[in-house]
């Protein structure tokens, strides 16, 4: 029987990969872009999850919003990411210390 | 009258001391030596009518001052025998030397500055002695203070003469913080600082105890010998004498003026205005006989081996006031004023003779350059001769008078430590007599030895005598001992007689020291005429005063015994045969380096006090200020938030992953702080 | 009337922005493009005036709108004209500087208006989900326009810190959000205060959704540990940008953060405090240590940013309608004070034309324009809350709560620490008074940007100790205002 | 006619006008800065002539609630602001006369800086509301670390900082206590929180925190170190204001707020208080002894007297009390004073270095006098005001403790050494250099800046009176406040047994004397 | 039922395997394809969760056009795959005991899940109301119930179009395109511009 605890234990290992990909990568922006998203997506298995074991609608439809959202920040992030290439030739994480102190 | 007694002293002080460069220094000095001339005039009406005619006592009041609380502090003159007594002392003898420093100080350049500031001296004198209240008297006792320091470093590119007002105030300033306490407790204990009501108050309070610096102490003799360490400050007692022989570096008629008649009196004079509640503690009065006994012992031994004749007559007068207090010690106040009195006349007439002297020797203080002088200066000498005897106690003379009535007292007490003075006393005497005679034969008799002088050789050499400037020679000159001096003596100096403005002084002083016994014994000591005199302005104890004429003969004749003892010795040893004491200083090398190192009393209080002062003020600054302090304090702090900036800088990498890291380790923190410190229960 | 216009009229000020954003963004695109940068920045500051004007007929009650998604109070109604001000402000200071970096964009006032749109759907938001639309409205704008001088390296590496973190933290809340919608069923704010307020025990998972939601939003007001960011985008970001990031979106956030603690997790207050009070206590103290090393202005004032914050917290953590009101006092001061510095920094230029960003451009400036340096001397003494600056009248009213909450060790710390930081802010005044002129100084800005300088250093100056009377009054009624249903 | 507030308010107008206004040069700046600090006392002679001196309570009450709901701008004066105010206005046109000619630079701002300065100083006194007096006692940082900032001397920066920090540090916490009190008792206003009653608990945590402000701003031992610096660094009117009046707010503070606010934890805490007292005399006038830069030396020397202050207000009687206060004012004309005589000789040779003197007695007859009189003057003599001063607070203190006595006492041997010693190498000897003999004697100006503090100090000396006569009542109330409350057992309180001779008691009554006081729980009242 | 258990824990473990393999793999387009799996897997837990409509969303927007953005930047972005391998997990114990911590705390959170008194927590699922389907229930409250953040999504959403077109569009220097703005704003006066040229200068244009 699959209840609503297994459910969350996916979400919050998900969450935590993401959040550990983005300290545990020194090398490269994008992925730290991709473990954004496994979080929210972390996030949208919690939202669904609870939605559908509180019998409500709710929570879909703010894991709706966050997927909306959650595209116009990859697009916003992307384009960061893009100029940053642009100007810098490089997209790795240790590289970008021009500020610091 | 007594304000006008009082306050033209000051007046003329301001005249001359802020405008003796506008109006010049003949008149700044006819204007300070007239108003004290008057001064005088008054105080001898004063006096007299208490003498002659009883007046009553009486307290001028002129201002208000400090009130606070219970406290009342008023400026007022009190006007009794003894004040009186205090004002013809000071008034004549600072008159005199007013008169004498016409001369004595004719080329000065800074003239007008100096009789300015004898004359704020004399002002600050008549407070004290006029005081109605400790706090006034406190006030002249300063001041006396102030214009001392002022005198002293007179010269000031001397810097001996620096260094000693510095000793002068400062010691004074430790005597001057036993005073200070003596009248917290004193306004503790009565409610009250105004002198009359306290005396009047004593009885009252006799046995009564209080708690000082956690001790439980006898108010009485608590009070009596905090105010007794001011006394032994400003009289150079032993332990806070040192300041004494040093302040010679003023100018000789300052000496004479307040380093011998007046201003070191003044702890006599206190001692004497609170004599009831010294009679109110037996404690107290044995510490200041001891104290006073040890004083003239101490001094006179150390005025045995002394060769500066200034410092002779320093030491000479710190024993005369031991003499004084430990009569006041031995309950015969009227005896200790009586030689003050008489001290203040011959102790002036020896310091100014001895200002004379070197005046004519071009300041050459050195006994040891003397010698044969009398055929010089015949009228200094005579003058000389006759205030040595009065210091001896020849038959007569004022001295006689005085001294042989504080033995007799000391005797008559009856306590042990009465006793203990007298035998000090008559010892003391030979001894005053020795060294006194022998400053007599060392400087007006033998041969010349002035050529080795450099002072001397300085006058010839530069062909002008009798400048105040010399003194500066020390400074501007090689101290080295002159090589070519010829062996006999004179080298072709020949020293002249002081002016007739400094000889008139001299004049009228050895009347004094004359006849001042003779004329004022009775009233000063005698039984009968004694309390009539005083009329209770201080304790007089008849029955004391009648045992002491019933004292047995040899007691009477001890003084006299030691006067000539000591003559004798004297002209032995300097005249007879002069090698006998540099032969005796060779025998006992340990006794005689003791004296001339005056006890080692500046050596040890140089090791104990003044060293370790600035050894722990530089300590205190960079060890405590700088490196404990500062370094722990702002300095600390300052580099504790530096190194937290340090620290903040390091976490902000600037590496995006570290700053998440940063940020989930707080989330995880605050997460982990409510998982295990919050009880978190289901439903 | 049609329960959708009634929302609409409710929520006048977004409506405005929204349609004011849409017409900037039509009249820069077919309206001259960037050359009208400077007519349609008047434009823009237009609309959110007549935005702010919308607040003026506010009633005095709570009013909701949207099915409960939105609520329009005297407390929102007093963030938005803060917000709408300094977004005004945050407009104008810009168009010299992008004018001088040959960055004139349209879209600049235009994002700006977003922004502020979104900041203003936040401090109104009465759910959990149209806090994240307008959070993340602003955010997403913000990331732009950190990155907005998008030809230097710095400004691009700003905008991606900016980024990553930013989507960090809102990962964070969401997550947060989630644990709490599971436990209360709902992510309304009422329904949530009301389930919360029934239970007996504090749940774990409530418990760690708080803290995750409290984290996500100490991002957007850079309080410690989540502060990280700031110094870096401050930094890089353009100078304008920066003005804008240390007032209207701190404001925004604050106003947020206060309207969820109270208003949803009002009856976890005991819990809430203890993070509120550790931000606070670690913002203030990082704030203030953090400055002291720093040799850019930006830096600096990003630190004083992280600061202030943590002062402002201390209103938060007494956790009383007093502590709201000093809250929201302190805010409006404070926007004053950072847009004031700014708007100083930005006034100047190097003499090669570069603008000011080291401390040391300002060496001796009080001899070469003594009226600027005097304004930004106000502004740093007002900062370090040196009485009778106005500065130091907020400091006040939030230590004032905190004692009367009984949390004397969290106001000594606060005043060590502002004595710490008084360092730094002195050291920008020893910099302009002791030191001689270093590098030529001149001065570029259009008179507007003068005009607000002085309004802003009359303000914080002692003269405008005479605004607290009102000014405490109008945050005491917004205080009383969110405390209407949960009080 | 509110003339508080018009004395507070002028100088800030004049101020502005000196930056505000186009084409203001140095003389004309100079000119508006002496009328103004002329006029304002004017104003205050005309203060001192209205002021009621038998009346309790406070006079020229002023209250407007302009600031509400924080603080209300409330002013009026009892006889210890009075004293205190015009001791403000009357150094203050001396010090824009001390700086006509060595302050060359931004002399406008300068001028403004003090005026504003004035102003704040003459609020702190003035001030009736509790946050008025903090606004008014935090504000005046900020001119005086521009003072030091920008006029001061080669070390300047840290000595303005060093200033600014610690005092501001001590002060926050003064402004913790404020808010809890004005949270206890409701009120801002000074008065109602005298005669509010805390609890002891409370007093003691108030009492410590107030203490913090008031001991660094006094400054006490071993919160001293800023001052030095501050005042080395100072140029000479700053310095003069420094030791003349910003130093008092300290002694003030502890009159107005700690005593009569925490009467319970002050009699508690005398011990503390009389403890660091003590230390500070010695301590600083040992290290005052070793001092080679004159203003170091006078600097720590203010340390001394200020220890006195803080002895005599904690003996919590009349005496100690008003000789406190007649010490705040006494050290304020002579330390000013001296500073200015500092100020005389740097003006000329351009260091404060003691063996780069020497020998003014002969170059500057006129200088050395006046010099001498201020020595005389810091170190006590009878007919100046310091003597005045020293001997009422030992007085009172000795009713308080003896050991404090003893120990205090000592200064007054210390202080006319180290004074002494720094005249002797001043004035007396030879003079160091030719450039040292040839520094002209004081010019006119400098005997008008010098002649009415020498007047002011003899007066004080010799008839206080004048001075003392309008703080009687407040001082009397205050000591009303204190009476009875339960003192701390010192070891040393003086007190008086009954008639009887100790040896003729009873043993038990006499062991009971023999034993420490401290063993002895509260019997000393 | 087993189904249902087999397909959870399938998809489940497929998920989480993906996941650490994308923010594992040393090539960014291999992250992005075991993206896509993630997508695809959490798409399989929404529909056993009953949540079509979001799954197919999930699907279609993420692997459709999120996805397809991540990989078409990697791919533009002429990054240099060699030198990003370097130093890959020296960064991990720190960051591993972090995590560890946060999975533990939520793990301990969510595994005492109860929701609060007076909220309705079925323990079976059941499915939309009124025998509607999961899209016609989500689309029966998203316009009215949710109009008001629908358009604020709107508006993030125009934000980030904007955003990304304000950071990415560049004008390439020398390709001529038409400014209408320049256009009709031309007038005369600026239309000609007379230059009197000295001898040997050119004129700029």
């Amino acid at each position: 029987m699959i209840g609503l605890s297994h459910y969350l234990v996916v979400s919050a290992a998900l969450f935590v990969l993401g959040v550990l990909g983005i300290f545990i990568n020194r090398k490269n922006v994008i992925i730290i872009l991709m473990s954004i998203e496994l979080i929210l997506l972390a996030v949208n298995i919690n939202f669904v999850a609870f939605s559908a074991y509180l019998h409500q609608v709710h929570g879909q439809i703010f894991a709706m919003f966050v997927l909306t959202v959650a595209a116009g920040e990859a697009a916003i992030g992307l384009a960061i990411l893009v100029i940053y290439f642009r100007n810098r030739g490089t997209i790795a994480v240790d590289d970008a210390d021009m500020m610091k102190g | 009258m007594i304000q006008l007694l009082v306050f033209l002293p000051l007046i003329t002080a301001l005249v001359a001391g802020l405008g003796g460069r506008a109006i010049g220094h003949v008149p700044a000095k006819i204007i300070t030596t007239g108003g004290l001339f008057l001064s005088a005039a008054l105080s001898w009406v004063v006096f007299s009518q208490f003498w002659l005619s009883g007046a009553p006592a009486t307290v001028v009041p002129v201002l208000d001052w400090i009130q606070s609380g219970d406290l009342d502090v008023r400026w007022a003159f009190k006007v009794d025998t003894l004040t009186a007594v205090m004002l013809v002392v000071v008034t004549t003898v600072s008159a005199l030397v007013h008169l004498y420093s016409w001369g004595y100080m004719e080329e000065d350049p800074s003239q007008s500055r100096f009789f300015a500031y004898l004359s704020l001296f004399t002002f600050a004198m008549l407070m004290l002695v006029t005081a109605d209240n400790l706090v006034q008297m406190f006030f002249g006792w300063e001041g006396v203070g102030l214009a001392s320091y002022l005198l002293i470093g007179f010269w000031y590119h001397k810097p001996s003469a620096n260094a000693a007002a510095i000793k002068a105030f400062v010691v004074n300033r430790v005597g001057d913080f036993g005073f200070s306490l003596g009248i917290f407790g004193t306004f503790l204990v009565f409610g009250t600082v105004s002198i009359d009501a306290i005396l009047a108050a004593v009885p009252s309070h006799a046995g009564q105890t209080f708690s000082f610096l956690g001790q439980t102490v006898d108010v009485m003799t608590c009070l009596c010998l905090l105010l007794f360490v001011g006394a032994m400050g400003k009289s150079a007692q032993l332990g806070l004498h040192t300041w004494l022989p040093d302040a010679m570096e003023g100018p000789t008629p300052v000496s004479a003026l307040i380093h011998a008649a007046t201003m070191v009196t003044a702890g006599v004079f206190m001692v004497c205005r609170l004599s009831p509640m010294f009679e109110a503690s037996l404690t107290a009065q044995a510490v200041v006989t001891y104290v006073g006994a040890a004083t003239a012992l101490f001094a006179a031994s150390v005025a045995l081996v002394q060769t500066d004749i200034k410092r002779v007559i320093a030491y000479s007068t710190c024993s005369q006031l031991g003499y004084m207090f430990f009569a006041a010690g031995s309950g015969a106040y009227g005896a200790a004023m009586f030689h003050l009195f008489t001290h203040a006349f011959f102790k002036a007439l020896l310091f100014l003779g001895a200002g004379s002297v070197i005046h004519a020797m071009h300041h050459e203080q050195d006994m040891r350059f003397y010698g044969g002088l009398r055929k010089h200066i015949p009228i200094t000498f005579a003058l000389m001769t006759v205030g040595t005897l009065a210091l001896t106690g020849f038959f007569f003379t004022a001295g006689y008078y005085s001294k042989d009535a504080i033995l007799e007292a000391a005797f008559a007490s009856g306590t042990s430590h009465g006793q203990f003075a007298f035998v000090v006393g008559a010892f003391v005497a030979l001894l005053t007599s020795f060294y006194s005679w022998r400053l007599v034969f060392l400087t007006f008799y033998g041969e010349p030895r002035w050529a080795a002088s450099e002072h001397i050789q300085h006058a010839l050499h530069h062909g002008h005598h009798d400048t105040e400037d010399s003194t500066d020679s020390g400074l501007e000159h090689d101290h080295a001992p002159v090589a070519h001096s010829a062996p006999h003596g004179t080298g072709g100096y020949h020293p002249h007689e002081s002016p007739a403005s400094m000889l008139i002084p001299l004049f009228v002083l050895g009347a004094g020291a004359l006849w001042a016994g003779w004329l004022w014994h009775e009233s000063f000591v005698g039984a009968e005429h004694g309390a009539a005199f005083w009329r209770g302005s201080l304790a007089f104890r008849e029955e004391l005063m009648h045992a002491m004429h019933e004292v047995p003969a040899w007691v009477v004749w001890t003084p006299s015994v030691a006067f000539f003892l000591g003559l004798l010795g004297a002209w032995f040893a300097y005249l007879r045969s002069p090698q006998l004491p540099a032969r005796a200083a060779g025998a006992i090398p340990a006794l005689y380096a003791f004296l001339t190192h005056k006890w080692y009393f500046d050596e040890l209080y140089d090791a104990i006090v003044v060293r370790p002062s600035f050894a722990i003020g530089r300590f205190l600054w960079v060890r405590g200020d700088q490196q404990t302090i500062d370094r722990f304090g702002p300095d600390g702090a300052a580099a504790v938030v530096a190194g937290g900036a340090r620290a903040a800088g390091r976490f902000q990498s600037g590496y995006v992953y570290s700053y998440a890291l940063v940020m989930l380790t707080g989330l995880a923190a605050a997460a982990a702080w409510f998982s295990i410190g919050t009880d978190v229960g289901g439903q | 009337m049609n329960p959708t216009f009634a929302s609409i009229a409710i929520a006048g000020p977004e409506a405005v922005l929204t349609a004011g954003s849409l017409l900037a963004l039509m009249l820069g695109t077919y309206g001259g493009g960037d050359r009208a940068l400077k007519g349609l920045t008047w434009v823009c500051v237009l609309i959110l005036g007549i935005a702010g004007l919308t607040l003026l007929d506010d009633p005095a009650t709570r009013q909701y709108a949207f099915d409960g998604l939105y609520v329009a109070d005297g407390f929102s109604a007093f963030l938005k004209v803060l917000i709408l001000g300094s977004a005004a402000a945050s407009m104008l200071l810009a168009l010299p500087y992008l004018a001088d970096v040959k960055t004139g964009r349209f879209e600049y006032p235009v994002l700006l208006m977003l922004a502020t749109l979104g900041m203003c759907m936040m401090v109104s938001a009465n759910d959990m989900l149209s806090l994240y639309i307008g959070l993340e409205l602003t955010s997403l704008a913000s990331y732009v326009l950190a990155a907005f001088h998008r030809g230097e390296a710095r400004s691009s590496e700003a905008g991606l810190k900016y980024f990553v973190l930013g989507a960090l933290a809102s990962g964070i809340l969401l997550y947060g959000i989630t644990l709490v919608y599971g436990f209360a069923g709902s992510t309304g704010f009422p329904v949530m205060h009301a389930v919360l307020g029934a239970q007996a025990e504090r749940s774990l998972g409530v418990l760690v959704g708080l803290v995750f939601i409290v984290a996500g939003l100490a991002f957007k007001i850079s309080a410690v540990p989540f502060h990280m960011w700031t110094p870096d985008v401050y930094e890089g970001a353009p100078t304008p940008v920066a003005a804008f990031f240390s007032a209207a979106p701190k404001a925004a956030a604050l106003g947020l953060l206060v309207r969820v603690l109270v208003g949803a997790f009002g009856p976890m207050q005991v819990d809430w405090q203890q993070i509120v009070i550790f931000l606070s206590v670690a913002s203030m103290g990082l704030g203030a240590v953090g400055a002291i090393g720093q040799t850019n202005v930006k830096r600096l004032l990003a630190y004083s940013s992280i600061a202030n914050i943590g002062f402002a917290l201390v209103g938060l953590a007494a956790a009383t309608p007093q502590g709201i009101e000093a809250l929201l006092f302190y805010t409006a001061v404070y926007l004053a004070m950072t847009l004031g510095s700014f708007l100083v920094v930005l006034q100047l230029r190097r003499a090669d034309g570069a603008p000011v960003e080291l401390l040391s451009d300002l060496s001796g400036l009080s001899k070469v324009r003594p009226g600027l340096a005097a304004a930004l001397a106000i502004f740093m003494f007002s900062l370090a809350g040196i009485p009778p600056l106005l500065g130091f009248w907020p400091k006040f009213a939030v230590f004032q709560a905190a004692v009367g909450a009984g949390l004397v060790p969290l106001a000594i710390i606060g005043f060590i620490t502002s004595v710490v930081a008084a360092y730094y802010y002195l050291r920008l005044v020893k910099v302009m008074y002791f030191d001689d002129a270093g590098v030529a100084v001149v001065s570029d800005g259009g008179r507007t940007n003068g005009a607000m300088i002085a309004a802003a250093a009359l303000f914080c100056s002692p003269i405008g100790m005479l605004a607290i009377t009102p000014l405490v009054a109008a945050a005491g009624r917004a205080a009383a205002a969110l405390y209407v249903i949960t009080g | 006619m509110p003339i508080l507030s018009i004395m507070i308010l002028a100088p800030v107008l004049s101020a502005v006008l000196l930056v505000a206004l186009p084409g203001m040069d140095a003389r004309r700046a100079r000119i508006i800065a002496l009328v103004t600090t002329v006029v304002e006392f004017a104003l205050g002679l005309i203060m001192w002539s209205g002021y009621e001196n038998a009346a309790a309570g406070f006079q020229f009450v002023e209250k407007l609630p302009l600031f509400a709901p924080y603080l209300d701008w409330h002013l009026g004066i009892d006889g210890i602001a009075l004293m205190l105010i015009l001791l403000s206005v009357f150094l203050m046109p001396l010090c824009i006369l001390a700086s006509w000619e060595s302050v060359k630079t931004r002399v406008p701002e300068y001028m403004a800086a003090f005026l504003i300065m004035e102003s704040l100083m003459i609020g702190t006194f003035a001030a009736r509301d509790i946050f008025l007096f903090y606004l008014f006692f935090e504000a005046g940082l900020i001119p005086m670390f521009l003072i030091i900032g920008i006029w001061g001397g080669a070390r300047r920066i840290y000595a303005s900082y060093k200033f600014f920090l610690y005092t501001l540090l001590g002060s926050v916490l003064m402004l913790v206590g404020m808010l809890y009190m004005v949270g206890e008792a409701g009120s801002t206003d000074i008065g109602v929180l005298s005669r509010w009653n805390f609890t002891p608990e409370a007093q003691f945590w108030l009492f410590l925190a107030f203490f913090a402000s008031f001991a660094v701003k006094m400054p006490m031992w071993p919160v001293h170190t800023w001052l030095p610096d501050a005042h080395v660094e100072a140029p000479t009117a700053g310095s003069v204001i420094l030791a003349g009046v910003l130093l008092k707010l300290g002694g003030y503070g502890f009159v107005r707020f700690s005593l009569p606010m925490f009467p319970d934890a002050s009699a508690q805490l005398i011990w503390l208080v009389l403890a660091l007292s003590m230390v500070a005399v010695v301590y600083t006038s040992l290290v005052a002894l070793v001092q080679n830069d004159m203003k170091k030396l006078i600097a720590y020397s203010s340390v001394a007297h200020m220890a006195f202050v803080t002895a005599g207000l904690f003996a919590l009687n009349t005496q100690g009390i008003e000789g406190s206060l007649v010490m705040m004012l006494s050290h304020g004309l002579v330390s000013g004073a001296l500073f200015l005589c500092v100020g005389v000789v740097y003006d000329r040779l351009h260091t404060r270095e003691i063996g780069r003197y020497g020998g003014l007695a002969d170059t500057m007859p006129r200088y050395a006098l006046l010099l001498l009189f201020f020595t005389m003057a810091s170190v006590g003599l009878p007919a100046t005001s310091g003597f005045v001063a020293e001997f009422l607070v030992l007085l009172g203190l000795y009713q308080t403790s003896t050991w404090a006595t003893f120990v205090m006492t000592t200064g007054i041997i210390l202080g006319a050494a180290y004074m002494l010693w720094l005249y002797r190498r001043i004035a007396f000897g030879s003079a160091a250099g030719d450039d040292t003999r040839a520094m002209p004697d004081l010019s006119v100006r400098e005997i008008a800046i010098l002649l009415p503090i020498t007047a002011a100090v003899l007066w004080m000396g010799i008839y206080p009176k004048s001075f003392q006569a309008p703080m009687k009542p407040a001082i009397a109330s205050i000591v009303a406040r204190l009476d009875g409350r339960e003192m701390a057992t010192l070891p040393t309180r003086m007190t008086l047994t009954p008639g009887l001779p100790v040896n003729l008691l009873p043993p038990a009554a006499k062991a009971a004397f023999d034993m420490p006081m401290a063993a002895e729980p509260e019997t000393h009242r | 039922m087993t189904v249902a258990v087999f397909s959870f824990y399938l998809f489940a473990v497929v998920l989480i395997t993906a996941a650490v393999l994308v923010i594992t793999s040393k090539n960014p387009v291999h992250s992005v394809l075991w993206l896509i799996v993630c997508f695809f897997n959490a798409g399989g837990l929404f529909i056993l969760l009953g949540a079509e409509f979001l799954a197919m969303l999930l699907v279609i927007v993420y692997v459709g056009a999120v996805a397809v953005l991540f990989l078409f930047v990697v791919m533009m972005l002429d990054i240099d795959f060699a030198t990003l391998r370097r130093g890959f997990l020296s960064y991990l114990p720190l960051g591993l005991v972090v995590a560890g911590v946060i999975l533990g705390e939520v793990l301990f959170a969510v595994g005492s899940w109860v929701p609060g008194r007076g909220v309705m927590m079925f323990d079976e699922l059941v499915s939309a109301p009124d025998g509607m389907t999961n899209t016609q229930w989500i689309g029966s409250v998203l316009y009215t119930r949710y109009l008001f953040v629908f358009q604020a999504a709107g508006l993030v959403l125009l934000v980030s179009m904007i955003g990304a077109i304000v950071l990415t569009h560049r004008q390439r220097v020398g390709t001529k395109r038409q400014n209408i703005g320049q256009q009709v704003a031309r007038t005369p006066a600026n239309a000609v511009h007379p230059a009197q040229p000295g001898i040997g200068q050119g004129i700029d244009l």
